[in-house]
This record gives C-alpha cells, sequence and structure tokens, in this order.
C-alpha cells in the first residue's frame, strides 16, 4: 500500500471502473493461457492421473503412510541442519561482527599510554587482523555455497577429519552464513545513528562496552527481519545437501521417485513445503518488521537508518538454491 | 543372547587379532557403502531400506564378520565418491556396482569379482537407429552417463564430439529420465543396470545390441588391507558354493530376468 | 599446483562458460523481473496477484527444486526450451544451439528464479522514492504517466541499481549449481570432474575454482560498495 | 484585500485516518488575495487541511470548491486544478535529478506546454526574484535548505497558480535561513497572491496574515485577524498554546 | 559566580576536516559555575567547539584542559573524563532499546560502578525533578520530544557531572516543547552547574547565559555579557547575525 501511494492518487469513480474492466479481462486471458499452456499439455502427458499423485496425497493407497513417512523423515532432517547452521551461524556471525568493529576501533588507538615500539607492534597487529578478517570475509562471501560446502565435504576428510555428512552440510552453510550475518549485524551497527554510540561515550562507556550494551542489542532488533529472512535463506540452502548425500527433503524425494518414477508430482509436492514455511517466514519478518518501523515512527527520534539496501537484498538474494 | 545361533554377536567369531575383522566383530558395526538409485543392486526403497544383489552381498559378508544385518550402516556411494569413502575410511566396503579396473586399483583393493556384467546401451523402445556404441560415431545422437563412471570414460572413445553428445549426471536416474523426456536418445551403463531400467518400465525402453565390454563387479576394500580381502574373497567363494550367492542373485536382480551365469573366479591378486 | 597449469585450460573453459550462463541469465532476469515489476505495481488486482504470487513461489523455493523443475517440468510440458534457441545468438552462446537442452533448462531455471529477486529490487526501487517527491509532482500537475517518466523512473532506477548488482552477484552464485544438472564444463562440473574423476589433488583444484568465482564476484561486489558509498554521500 | 466571490470554500468538511477524526466539520472560505495563516498544536490537522486543498488527501465527506468549481475526483481535470494551486512543502520535495532550472520548468513545459526556452526565460526571472538566479544550474542537494525553499517557492510560481499553500515553510531550517524564506513570502502576500500558510512563525502571522486560525483536535477553533487573536484568544486552547510558545 | 581557577579552558585550539578549517585559533575559559551561551551561523563550528571539549572530536592543536588536567587522549582516562563531562546532543539520542529509567542508571551501573538499587533511587529522584516520574518505565519512542530530552538531561546528570554540555538541545523540538526543557536548563544554570550551550534561543541566552559567545568561520568572533553583545554588538557578522535572526 505504501507504494500504492507513492505512485497513485485515491482513485476516482472512472478510474475505479478502469480498473475492474482490467481486473475481469486479465483474469479471463490469464485462466485460458493457464489452460492452454499449462494444464493441456500437462494432462495430455497423463500428469494428472491418480498412479502418480495416489501416493502422495492418497491416504487409501499403499504407498501414501512409507512416503509421507519417508518425507517426514527428509523434512525433519532439513529443520536439523536448517537449524543447527542457524544457530551456529548467529553465533559465528555475532564474534565475526564484533571482532571487526573492536578491530575498527583498535586500528585508531595509537596506544600513546605505551612504549614507542610496542606501541608500533600492536598497531601493527590489529591492522593485519583487521586485514585478514577483511579477506577471509570477502572471500567466503564470494563463493557459491555449494562449492563451499562441495569443499567441505571434500577437503575435511582429505585431511583426515570425517564427519556426518549432516555435519558437512551445517559447517558449509555456517561458513557463508556467518560471513553474511556478521556483514548484516556490522552495517546494523553502524547504520544506527552515530548519536547512540557519541551519547554512549559521553556517559564514559568504553568502546567495548558501548559495542555490547548499546550497538549489538539495537542492531539485533533493527536487523531482525533481515536474519529472519536470511533463515528462508539457510532453509534453502539445505537443500544443497543432496549433492553430498545428505537426506534432506529434496534428496529423500529423488529417491522416492526412484521407486515410484512421478517426480513432478513429488517436486509439487516438496515446492509446495517449502514455498508454505518460507512464505510464514517471510510474513514474521515483515511482521517484525513493521512492529519495529511503527515503533520508531512515533519516536520523537530522527529515523534511524533503513538497513542498506545492498544488504539485505543480498541476505534475500543469495538464496542460493 | 538370542544371536548366539545365528553366529553373531561380539567375539562369537575369532579373528586373528588387530585385523579388520576382529575389529568389526568387537564393534559389533560397520558401515557399508552403496547406491541408493540403482534398481536390483542397490536402491533405497519406501521403506528406507536399500535393497538390492550389491546388499545382499554385502549382508553375506557382514553374517560372516559374526554382525547382525540390523547393525549395518548403509552410506550412500553414488560412483564418483566410491574410492573417497574407502581411503578415507568413511565405511569399511563397498558394494556399489564397482566396476575393478587397474586405475581404481591404485587407491584401493578389490575383492571379488562377484558378478561380471558388461556395458551396454538403452534407447526407447520404438529406437531402431541405435544398435550398438558405433552408432554414436555420426555425431548426432545423445548418450547419457554418469560423471566419473567407467561406462562414461568408454564411451568416449565412439561419440564424435564429446561436449554435445555426451551428457553426465550425477545419478542413472536423471539419465533415464532424460531419456524418457527425449532430451538424450541413448544411456550406457551396465547392462544389469539398464535391465532395471527396462524391467520396471518395459513398455518405455530396450537394451540395443550386445554388451561391449566385460565388467567384473568387485567389493571396495582398503588397499593395504590384504587380511580383509582375502576374508571377503574367501566368504565369496563360500557363498558361491553354497548357494547363498545365487539366492541373493534371484532375490533381486534375478527378477529382472537378467542372466547369473556361473560364479565367477576371485581374483587374488 | 601443476594442476593449474596443466589443465589450465580446463579452468578457463569453466569459467567461460560459467561466463555465458550468467550474462544470458542476467538479461534474461533482468527482463522478466522488470515485466514482473510493472505486474507488481500496477493497479490492476490479478496483474498484481500474478506478479506478487510469482514472486513468494520463486523467492520461497529452493533453485534446487526450480532446477529440477525445469529439468522434469519443461519436457512435461512439450518443450526443450528450443524458443530459446535464437539465431544469432547461438552462434555467440554456442550451449544455446545444441540439440542437448540442459544449458537452456538451467538457464530457464536461474532466469525464473532471479528474475523474483530483480522484480524485488526494482520495486523496492521505486519505494525509495521519497513520497514527497511524487507529491511535490502531482501539486504541478503532473500526470501519473508524467510523473512515473519525469520523476519517479529516474530516481528509482537509481536506488535499484545496489540491490540488482547484489541480486546479479547472487546470481552468479547460484550458477555454480547448474553444474550439477547436467551442464557440463562449467566451474563447479570442474571441480567435480578433476578431482572425482581424474583423480587430481583436491587443494588445488579448490584454489583454481574459487579464483574462478571470486573474479566475477569480488570486483562486483567492491563496485556496489563504491556506488553504495557514493550515493550515501550523495544522500 | 478581498475580492468578489471567495476563491477557496471548504463547507463541513470531514476526515478520518482509520478511527482518527483528523477533520472534524471544518469549513472556512479563503477569499482571493487573502493570507490565511493556520497555526495548532502538532496533530491537530494543519497540515491535512492545506493538503485537501489540492485534494493530495482525498476527504470523506463535506464539498471543497476552488474558484467556483467543486474539486474534480481525478484524471486531467484534477491534474488541471492542482496546476492552479501552488503548493511549498515543509521538507522542499525538489526533483533530487533535475538541477534547480530543470526543477522549475519541468510543470510549465510538461503540464501548461509552454516552448521550452519561453519557459526557461520565466524560469530564470523567477529565480532572480527568490534571489538565486546565480544557481541555476545546480543540483537541489548542493543548495542550502533556505535556498532550495525559496527555489519550491518559484517552482509553484512558475504555474502561475491562483492560490500557494504552504505546509510549514520553514520549521526544516536553520533559523539564519528562516528569515530569507519568510522574505519572499511577505513579498508574494504583499503583491495581492492568494495564500494559506500552515506555520509556527508568529511574526509573519502577526505582520503577513489578513486572518489566523487555530485548529485543534481537527476541529477550526478560532477564526480571527491576527492583531485580535493575539491580543485576546477567546478559547482556552489557543490561550494556552500561545503561552507556550510565546515564552523564552 | 565564577570561583577558582577555571574549570574548562581552551588554548589556541586549531581542527581541520580535511581542508575545511572548522576551529581556527579558539581560546576560551569557562570558570566554575559559569553558563556560556554559543551563537553563530550554520556551519560555524559550533557543535564542534562543544563536542572537543569532551574530546568526541580529537583537535590538531592547541590544548584543551579539564579541571586542570589537560584532556586525556584514550582508553580509560578518557572513558573517565567523559563520566564527568555531561552532554546533551540535539537529536537526544537516548538509547532507544532500554527504558527510561534504564538509560538513565545505566551509567552510574556500568561506569561508576553504583549499586542498581541506589542508582535506580537516584534515576527515579532525577526524573522527577525533570518532571518526568511517572514515565520511568516506557521506550524513548513512547515519549514526545520534549520529554526525551529532558530524559536526555536527567542521563547526563545522574553521573554527577562537573560541567554540562548542551549542542542545540531544542532545535528538533515541536515549537509547543521548547519550553518546558529550557525550564530545566535555566534551574540548572541557576543552580550553579557549569554550562555550554549552543543553541539559537535568544531568550535564554539573555535570561540565564553569563557570557555569549560568538562564532563564525571557526573563529571566536566575540565574547561579551548577554546584555552587552545584544545592545551592541561589535563586529559586522554579529550584526547581521543578529539581525536575521531577530526580525520575524
Ligand atoms: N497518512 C496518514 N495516515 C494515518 N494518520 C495520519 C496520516 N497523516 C496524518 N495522520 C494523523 O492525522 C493527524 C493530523 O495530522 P497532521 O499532519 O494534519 O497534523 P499537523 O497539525 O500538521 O501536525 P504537525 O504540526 O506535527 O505537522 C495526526 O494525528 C497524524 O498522526
Ligand atoms: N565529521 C565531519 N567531517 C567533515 N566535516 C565536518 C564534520 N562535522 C562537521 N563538519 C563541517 O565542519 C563545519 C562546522 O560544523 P559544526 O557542526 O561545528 O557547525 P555548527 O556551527 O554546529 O552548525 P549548525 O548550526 O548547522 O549545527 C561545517 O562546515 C561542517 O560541514
Ligand atoms: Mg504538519
Ligand atoms: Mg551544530
Amino acid at each position: 500500500m505504501s507504494q500504492q501511494s507513492v505512485l497513485y492518487d485515491v482513485p476516482g469513480p472512472r478510474q475505479r471502473r478502469l480498473t475492474l474492466i482490467g481486473s475481469v479481462v486479465a483474469t479471463v486471458l490469464l485462466l485460458v493461457a493457464a489452460y492452454f499452456l499449462i494444464y493441456r499439455p500437462l494432462d495430455d502427458k497423463g500428469q494428472f492421473s491418480m498412479e502418480l499423485w495416489g501416493p502422495l496425497i492418497d491416504p487409501s493407497n499403499e504407498n501414501f503412510s512409507l512416503v509421507w513417512d519417508r518425507i517426514g523423515l527428509g523434512f525433519k532432517n532439513t529443520l536439523t541442519a536448517a537449524a543447527l547452521a542457524i544457530v551456529s551461524s548467529l553465533v559465528v556471525g555475532t564474534l565475526l561482527a564484533v571482532l571487526r568493529i573492536q578491530l575498527k576501533s583498535l586500528t585508531r588507538r595509537r596506544f600513546t599510554g605505551l612504549a614507542t615500539p610496542l606501541a608500533y607492534l600492536l598497531r601493527g597487529l590489529s591492522a593485519l587482523l583487521s586485514a585478514v578478517t577483511r579477506v577471509c570475509v570477502e572471500v567466503f562471501r564470494g563463493l557459491p555455497v555449494v562449492i563451499t560446502i562441495f569443499f567441505v565435504a571434500r577437503g575435511f576428510p582429505e585431511f583426515g577429519v570425517s564427519f556426518d555428512t549432516l555435519w558437512y552440510l551445517v559447517i558449509g552453510l555456517t561458513i557463508y552464513n556467518s560471513v553474511v550475518i556478521a556483514e548484516i549485524l556490522r552495517s546494523g551497527m553502524e547504520g544506527l545513528p552515530g548519536g547512540q554510540a557519541e551519547a554512549a561515550a559521553a556517559i564514559g562507556l568504553s568502546p567495548a562496552q558501548t559495542t555490547r550494551m548499546i550497538l549489538l542489542p539495537q542492531a539485533f532488533r533493527i536487523m531482525l527481519p533481515a536474519l529472519i529472512s536470511q533463515l528462508v535463506v539457510v532453509l534453502k540452502d539445505t537443500s544443497l545437501g543432496f549433492i553430498i548425500s545428505y537426506e534432506e527433503t529434496l534428496n529423500i524425494g529423488k529417491q522416492i521417485i526412484g521407486v515410484l518414477d512421478n517426480p513432478i508430482q513429488v517436486y509439487v509436492v516438496i515446492a509446495v513445503m517449502f514455498i508454505v514455511v518460507n512464505y510464514a517466514l517471510s510474513k514474521l519478518a515483515q511482521y517484525v518488521q513493521r512492529r519495529l518501523s511503527r515503533g520508531r515512527k512515533t519516536a520523537g527520534t530522527p529515523a534511524q537508518n533503513p538497513p542498506p539496501a545492498a544488504l539485505s537484498a543480498q541476505a534475500e538474494g543469495t538464496g542460493g538454491a | 543372547g538370542d544371536d548366539a545361533d545365528e553366529g553373531t554377536g561380539a567375539g562369537s567369531k575369532s579373528f586373528a587379532a588387530g585385523s579388520t575383522m576382529e575389529r568389526l566383530n568387537k564393534a559389533q558395526a560397520i558401515k557399508i557403502g552403496t547406491k541408493f538409485d540403482q534398481p536390483g543392486f542397490g536402491q533405497k526403497g519406501l521403506s528406507g531400506k536399500p535393497e538390492g544383489f550389491d546388499v545382499e552381498v554385502a549382508k553375506i559378508i557382514v553374517k560372516e564378520l559374526g554382525i547382525p544385518e540390523d547393525k549395518i550402516e548403509w552410506v550412500e556411494a553414488p560412483s564418483k565418491v566410491r574410492e573417497d569413502v574407502i581411503v578415507n575410511g568413511t565405511v569399511d566396503l563397498v558394494a556399489a556396482t564397482y566396476t575393478i579396473n587397474d586405475k581404481r586399483k591404485e587407491r584401493i583393493a578389490f575383492a571379488g569379482p562377484y558378478y561380471e556384467a558388461g556395458q551396454n546401451i538403452m534407447v526407447k523402445k520404438d529406437d531402431t537407429t541405435i544398435t550398438g556404441p558405433d552408432s554414436f560415431k555420426d555425431g548426432a545422437k545423445k548418450v547419457c552417463s554418469v560423471t566419473g563412471s567407467t561406462p562414461a570414460e568408454e564411451i568416449k572413445k565412439y561419440v564424435k564430439d564429446v561436449a554435445t553428445q555426451l551428457v553426465l549426471f550425477d545419478t542413472y536416474d536423471k539419465c533415464r529420465d532424460a531419456l524418457k523426456g527425449g532430451q538424450v536418445d541413448a544411456v550406457t551403463t551396465d547392462n544389469v543396470i539398464l535391465l532395471g531400467y527396462i524391467a520396471k518400465d518395459e513398455a518405455s525402453f530396450k537394451l540395443a545390441g550386445e554388451n561391449f565390454t566385460k565388467e567384473p563387479y568387485g567389493l571396495g576394500v582398503k588397499k593395504e588391507d590384504t587380511d580383509f580381502r582375502n576374508f571377503v574373497n574367501d566368504t565369496l567363494e563360500k557363498a558361491f558354493a553354497d548357494g547363498s550367492w545365487k539366492k541373493a542373485w534371484d532375490d533381486t536382480a534375478g527378477k529382472f530376468g537378467a542372466e547369473l551365469g556361473s560364479a565367477p573366479t576371485v581374483n587374488r591378486y | 599446483m601443476s594442476v593449474l597449469i596443466d589443465k589450465f585450460d580446463v579452468f578457463a573453459g569453466g569459467f567461460w562458460l560459467t561466463l555465458q550462463i550468467c550474462v544470458l541469465a542476467a538479461v534474461g532476469a533482468l527482463i522478466l523481473g522488470a515485466v514482473l515489476a510493472v505486474l507488481r505495481i500496477s493497479p490492476v488486482p490479478p496483474l498484481r496477484a500474478v506478479g506478487t504470487g510469482y514472486v513468494n513461489i520463486f523467492r520461497n523455493m529452493p533453485l534446487t527444486v526450480v532446477m529440477f523443475f525445469a529439468a522434469f517440468g519443461l519436457p512435461a510440458l512439450g518443450s526443450n526450451a528450443d524458443f530459446l534457441r535464437i539465431p544469432v545468438l547461438d552462434s555467440l552462446f554456442s550451449r544455446l544451439g545444441t540439440d542437448l537442452p540442459y544449458f537452456r533448462f538451467a538457464l530457464v531455471a536461474l532466469v525464473l528464479y532471479t528474475a523474483a529477486f530483480v522484480c524485488e529490487a526494482l520495486r523496492s526501487g521505486v519505494n525509495a522514492v521519497p513520497a514527497g517527491q511524487a507529491e511535490a509532482a502531482r501539486s504541478l500537475g503532473l500526470t501519473f504517466g508524467q510523473n512515473l517518466r519525469y520523476v519517479v523512473l529516474p530516481q528509482s532506477w537509481k536506488a535499484s541499481v545496489v540491490p540488482l548488482g547484489s541480486v546479479i552477484i547472487a546470481m552468479i552464485k547460484n550458477s555454480a549449481l547448474v553444474g550439477f544438472f547436467g551442464v557440463v564444463g562449467d566451474l563447479s562440473q570442474t571441480a567435480d570432474q578433476l578431482t572425482s574423476a581424474e583423480g587430481y589433488a583436491f587443494v588445488p583444484v579448490a584454489i583454481g575454482i574459487s579464483i574462478g568465482y571470486l573474479i566475477m564476484t569480488v570486483p562486483l561486489g567492491a563496485l556496489l560498495d563504491r556506488i553504495e558509498k557514493r550515493q550515501a554521500v550523495a544522500r | 484585500m478581498t475580492t468578489g466571490e471567495p476563491l477557496i470554500v471548504l463547507d463541513s468538511v470531514n476526515k478520518w485516518f482509520g478511527p482518527l477524526h483528523v477533520l472534524d466539520d471544518v469549513s472556512l472560505s479563503v477569499g482571493r488575495g487573502e493570507v490565511v495563516v493556520v497555526i495548532g498544536p502538532s496533530g491537530s490537522g494543519k497540515s491535512t487541511l492545506c493538503r485537501t486543498i489540492n485534494r493530495l488527501e482525498p476527504i470523506n465527506s463535506g464539498t471543497i470548491t476552488f474558484d467556483g468549481q467543486p474539486l474534480p475526483a481525478e484524471g486531467k481535470a484534477l491534474a488541471k486544478l492542482r496546476s492552479e494551486v501552488g503548493m511549498v512543502f515543509q521538507s522542499f520535495n525538489l526533483f533530487a535529478h533535475k538541477t534547480i532550472l530543470e526543477n522549475v520548468t519541468l510543470g510549465p513545459v510538461k503540464v501548461r506546454k509552454e516552448k521550452p526556452a519561453a519557459a526557461r526565460e520565466r524560469g530564470l526571472a523567477l529565480l532572480d526574484r527568490v534571489g538565486i538566479a546565480n544557481q541555476a544550474d545546480k543540483f537541489p542537494a548542493q543548495l542550502s535548505g533556505g535556498q532550495q525553499q525559496r527555489v519550491a517557492i518559484a517552482r509553484a510560481l512558475a504555474m502561475q497558480p491562483k492560490a500557494m499553500l504552504f505546509d510549514e515553510p520553514t520549521s526544516a531550517l536553520d533559523p539564519e535561513m528562516v528569515g530569507e524564506v519568510l522574505d519572499v513570502m511577505t513579498s508574494l502576500a504583499s503583491e495581492g497572491m492568494t495564500m494559506v500558510v500552515v506555520t509556527h512563525e508568529m511574526g509573519f502571522a502577526r505582520h503577513a496574515a489578513n486572518r489566523v486560525i487555530f485548529m485543534a483536535d481537527g476541529q477550526l477553533v478560532e477564526d480571527a485577524p491576527p492583531a485580535e487573536f493575539f491580543a485576546n484568544p477567546r478559547s482556552e486552547r489557543a490561550k494556552d498554546f500561545l503561552s507556550k510558545i510565546l515564552t523564552h
């Protein structure tokens, strides 16, 4: 509605009439197109037959409960991997964000109280550390998650460390998502009105206290919608587990298809499951966003910066696979 | 307990100290790599358990180790990771339509063979243009196989333009679907795999011609673990002799109408 | 490390193929995304519903599933995506014209999926134009079309550039998936091929592949950062 | 100063934002050449009142007539009406991607179909009049707030409007810049422009307004000449408001 | 009102932002209990001057001493200094995620290591003093601007500072709310708090300040008691500025 009001005047009677006519015409055209381009070809190939759909939607079908037991297991595995990945990404991401912010303020310090060589050493060290974290962030942000997961699953055993495939998936997802979450939080902290950090400094809080007590909690709050969207991304990305034989929903779906030979039907069911869960999550994100901005609107304080466009888009867009 | 008469349970059999057999028997657990998408050999059914000839052969070995069947952890081992999972120790044994060849022997060792398959070509039922591997030499027909598999390498000798003619997937299921959907003209791999697909959908597919290679299937074990390899070989010979090998076949791939033939000679290199 | 030199042509070929996919998919996604954005902000409710429905479906579905749908659904609809065998283009991008449809299927999947995000980026650009701009235009007496043309779109375009760039970066990364869906010879499939089938050591191959992707993503990301900083200053 | 029939007439106008009654049976008429200042506490509906007059906000009931005609609901007629009513916003709302001169000439060229050259000439004259002809080729962001607001006034004037609406034109400005904008407005008023001005600048209300209107909670509470209003507000609310705003 | 050695002394302070010379050889001393009002056009360096005193802005040359000690450059010592100088910002800068009372007690508990119970009690007393004790458990966003700014003052006072800095404390407020904040500041001044106040409220400068300082282009141009300054500004720039700000 908000963008509606930017572009459009409140419609008058003529405009309403035109809209109505347009709606009817568009609906008819859409239905006709859907019938001829989608329904008819599928029907011709027998894709609506009960033989293909039965095991998925007909409880009296002999395979129904077996199939759904398997899908249930897959979905449980999907949720397990997503939950582990998001929790560890949050933990690692928060640490990384704090580390980067601390390093930034550290590199600005001159350590005037210390002996000159020591001060130079400390300054050099913090500059080095901050460069290293920066490079890590850029590299892991720039690599496809599929590749990261693949590398983890192939690389770890190479060095004699092997886990369950679940953990390869979780580690791969964590490497990528913690970097993204760190950037979300960091930009959340840097996007806060400068006055928040200044006010904290002005009552004598140290930079570390300021980050911990003032910036981080607020960044979490402001970035909550972006963080929830990231959860959607993680959930979607767990489906990459199939490349390393982790038995998540999609992989199990493939096994079922191997037996029942009904790919379209199984993928429709799986797609619907993902869409429902993720749609609910994005609605939650929107709801949180609205609540936050309503709280802000009544505030006398100048509006807090919204998350940088690039970042929120990136968070969503990366929706890997 | 109850397992005693089955000859299972820790210490139920005695093996040389320090051997893999003793370790597995003590642990009463074993990890076996197999395929999850190979009808007749290794396929995960709706029950969630893998079924097939590979699976049954592996079970014979496991039984000989004194480990109950339900203690087996089945690990999916698609063609391209089979060496890796053995070398890394992710699994103790691989039974996954695993062709014995010298390149693979550089990294792992094979017990067996326990079956001799051969590469063949599957086409649509109504296809008369493809009659054997030579039909790909004209550069027009597309053929599908799996990344990193022997048949994929083999068929490269026949196709004119690898980039456009050879389609590689991670599983044969995709190849089959591609053939059915008409995106490829043929699927090539071991005859038994193809027979599995044909058995399920006789209306759509058939084999085009005779086997054009020999593909002895072996069980993959760690390269240096000669004791274990010998144990597996012994067990296989026993199974050839006592009929359990034949029964395993008849219960699984045999249902597809493929010939088992006489027992192969295990290769104790 | 010698694999990087010995197999340089394989890496380069993979890079080139991935680049082709990305260029084609980016163009397709931008076009489809723009159409969707128009639908989403149109005043006709059913069109808006189509746009919104599309975005909700494709944004919330794993790309993997979209790829499966392209690979199985298109044939079921009786199509080998032959509409993508566009005469001049297919000589430039050879894979477009081959009989083998997987490149085209992968392209369709990437375009369908990315378009949803492109649509949102464009829409966020329109939303980023302060309401006051359109109000000022309206109170001068500009009509809806004039308002859009002279005031809203020129500004929303600027606000869309950075989010669009992020979407494209994400798309480049997502393209890594096509190697797992039958497109032979792109960067990610190259990694698989060299390590699994040809038995090269893992680490050097991983480094080579990573460099291939980072060459595409990092400079683009840095460029976006600069644009964003410049815009922030201008504001 | 008022001549003939009134230019703007609001009759029993009501407006709700959801449950909020922001304009409560407001009736008001503004004569030609009259300058009406609207004051009142924050949230009392001043801006909304101002915005209903060129239908940036539609109303729920009542009628508004401009120059004898009821406000059109939509389309070309509405655009035409709006081109006859200049509006100046608190936050300037200059088109950020156009130069100062382009801001001023956009309306005349695109809406009134003037020749670009003629519009340009008149635009420069208007910029000269508000004292910023030398900035014509800069972009809004390069100007101070006071300068931007003067451009906004010039932009509105370029349409040769019959009336001008100002919604707190100086409250986003630094104190030194308030004067320069008020100067322009005062001179406009003295030239006979019909003006409705929402403002907190009591000085302007005192010496430039013909009438002061005091709003509270969506109601039009008082309507009196400035001298009378400031000397002797009738309602309690007005007294209270004035006491808050005039101390210090 | 001034006793003993001055509390704040700036000596030949210079500060550049890149090529911009924002503080140009500024020397100033503020005695204990003195109230100094800083005025001047936008961009003249008033805020910067104010912020250098608790080193929110570091300086390029010159010295600043507070209570006889030169300002520490960083670390614990700087945090301690800042806890002794209260600061009130134009945009309040209350911690948005903490309640009013938590805003006020955060500093005492975390920096001065007071017992939470004691801090709470003192916090409530301070909120009472600025007239908003009944809002203690609300969040900043639920308060009006004037209330928020009074909380900000209470937050600064909770640290029992030796001096208070105010940077345009009323210019983000709706006109009706300016008075309530100035009232609190006036009472602080009359109780002997040392204050440096950047403001455009000439009324406050006239009746609450001991001295008025006029800045322009980074330079401290005039420094005089308010009566003298307003009646008889010596420099042209001050005259010009006053004429702009006092008309209308
Ligand atoms: N678009 C809107 N949707 C919902 N409520 C609105 C909208 N615009 C204004 N309001 C509400 O209507 C009431 C009157 O708003 P209006 O802006 O007219 O007041 P005002 O007198 O101009 O106040 P101020 O001096 O703060 O500008 C306020 O309570 C405001 O919150
Ligand atoms: N962080 C900064 N970086 C660069 N320039 C700055 C910075 N802060 C302030 N300036 C510039 O320094 C000059 C003085 O700024 P300052 O905020 O001290 O002025 P002021 O007198 O407080 O103005 P105002 O009345 O607008 O608040 C201005 O030209 C301003 O643009
Ligand atoms: Mg208003
Ligand atoms: Mg300032």
